[in-house]
């Protein structure tokens, strides 16, 4: 499946791009980051603190355990700071 | 009813007008808003990111999740993004209602969980450089004070 | 820091305006409004008398109370007294802090205690006569949510 | 002594007045409110209830059991109804 994964703020900075089309198997969103992070260093020193990062399937708030399937876009940030 | 997400600035007494305009019911109408906040002189501007296609929906859904739990008359979302300077409004909300108690309650909880739930992310910028704004363990906190979402 | 007791309307976007002029240390800024609210179409209007020799001294203590207890930047109090019209303003209070808790906290203290201990009194006038407003054991209970003063 | 005694809202009403010079001597809150409805039946009624009075003496909120020694003005009004 292909899917639109989204950056934002230090994630964003740190992988260097706001979003990218990603070709995966992957089941769940940490199998999607298992992948990411073996691909290249910036995407393992983005992820290498799970617990500071927050993630997003379809714009709902999901957590690791997350499967993938039927998914179409998923997005990696750190914890909300609006307001 | 309303959420915005802009770039622009707002007016805070226009929105409470117009949310009372033309009614004669409401008892209580309760306004909040949030300012970039100063660190003692040293903060040139904040920037404000969000995530579009996720902003709307998880406001919208915070406060029909407001509405549910309290009998509100009129609810109103403003949120903005982009570069703002020191003293400049970031966002308001504004709840109406027969009686103080649920507009006051409405508006922490639109408040708490805009806080931890909205994809809004802050950076400062300082004559040292840009830091990403963390997220305040008192934001966790106030959020738990109210029980899940049914 | 300011109290005011008038019969005047009053604009709460200029008194918020006001309230953070020139400051960019506030982080967050509470507005509650009382109005004159309808008995489904019946009321024409209220009557809000007051005990003047009381209400500025009850109000200035009230403040200065929620400002003992709370780290507050600037506060707020308007009460109108007189003739008041369906859906008209009657009253606002403001609290500015750095962060919203003591705003909003600060907020509903001088709302709870302004209901049970500012010397007003509403009188609804409807079709069928004038009637002297009931104090509310809402309002009873919510002053007793606060340990007592100091 | 001489007493300012103030009334508001309905308690205006029933006794007529806003405000009267009371000369007396009464030594706490609650003797006075004896001595008033001694006087006519129009203060009898308008304290019959006490539980539905309140009363500032020089402009603080007070109880009936409050000492007049010193005081200058007394208040009696109904449970307030601001806000």
């Amino acid at each position: 499946m292909t899917l639109d994964v989204l950056y934002f703020a230090w994630l964003r900075e740190r992988i260097g791009l706001p979003s990218e089309a990603v070709e995966t198997e992957a089941a769940t969103v940490a199998d999607l980051v298992a992948e990411l992070s073996a691909r290249e260093e910036r995407y393992a020193l983005a992820f290498a603190d799970m617990a500071a990062v927050r993630v997003a399937v379809d714009q709902e708030l999901r957590d690791l355990a997350t499967p993938l399937a039927g998914a179409r876009e998923v997005a990696f940030f750190p914890p909300m700071t609006g307001g | 009813m309303a959420i915005r997400v802009q770039t622009a600035d707002f007016d805070i007494g226009s929105e409470l007008a117009a949310l009372r305009a033309g009614r004669r019911d409401i008892g209580a109408l309760v306004s909040f808003t949030g300012l970039v906040r100063d660190l003692g002189g040293a903060l040139r501007g904040i920037e404000l990111e969000h995530y579009p296609a996720m902003t709307a929906r998880a406001l919208a859904g915070i406060e029909a999740e407001a509405r549910g739990r309290w009998p509100l008359q009129a609810s109103l979302v403003i949120h903005r993004f982009g570069q703002l300077a020191p003293g400049e409004q970031i966002m308001m909300v504004a709840t109406a209602a027969e009686h103080r108690a649920a507009a006051f309650a409405a508006a922490e909880f639109l408040m708490d969980y805009l806080k931890s739930r909205a994809p809004f992310w802050k950076k400062e910028t300082t004559a040292t450089g840009e830091v990403w704004v963390d997220a305040r363990a008192a934001d966790a906190a106030a959020l738990a004070r109210w029980a899940p979402p049914s």
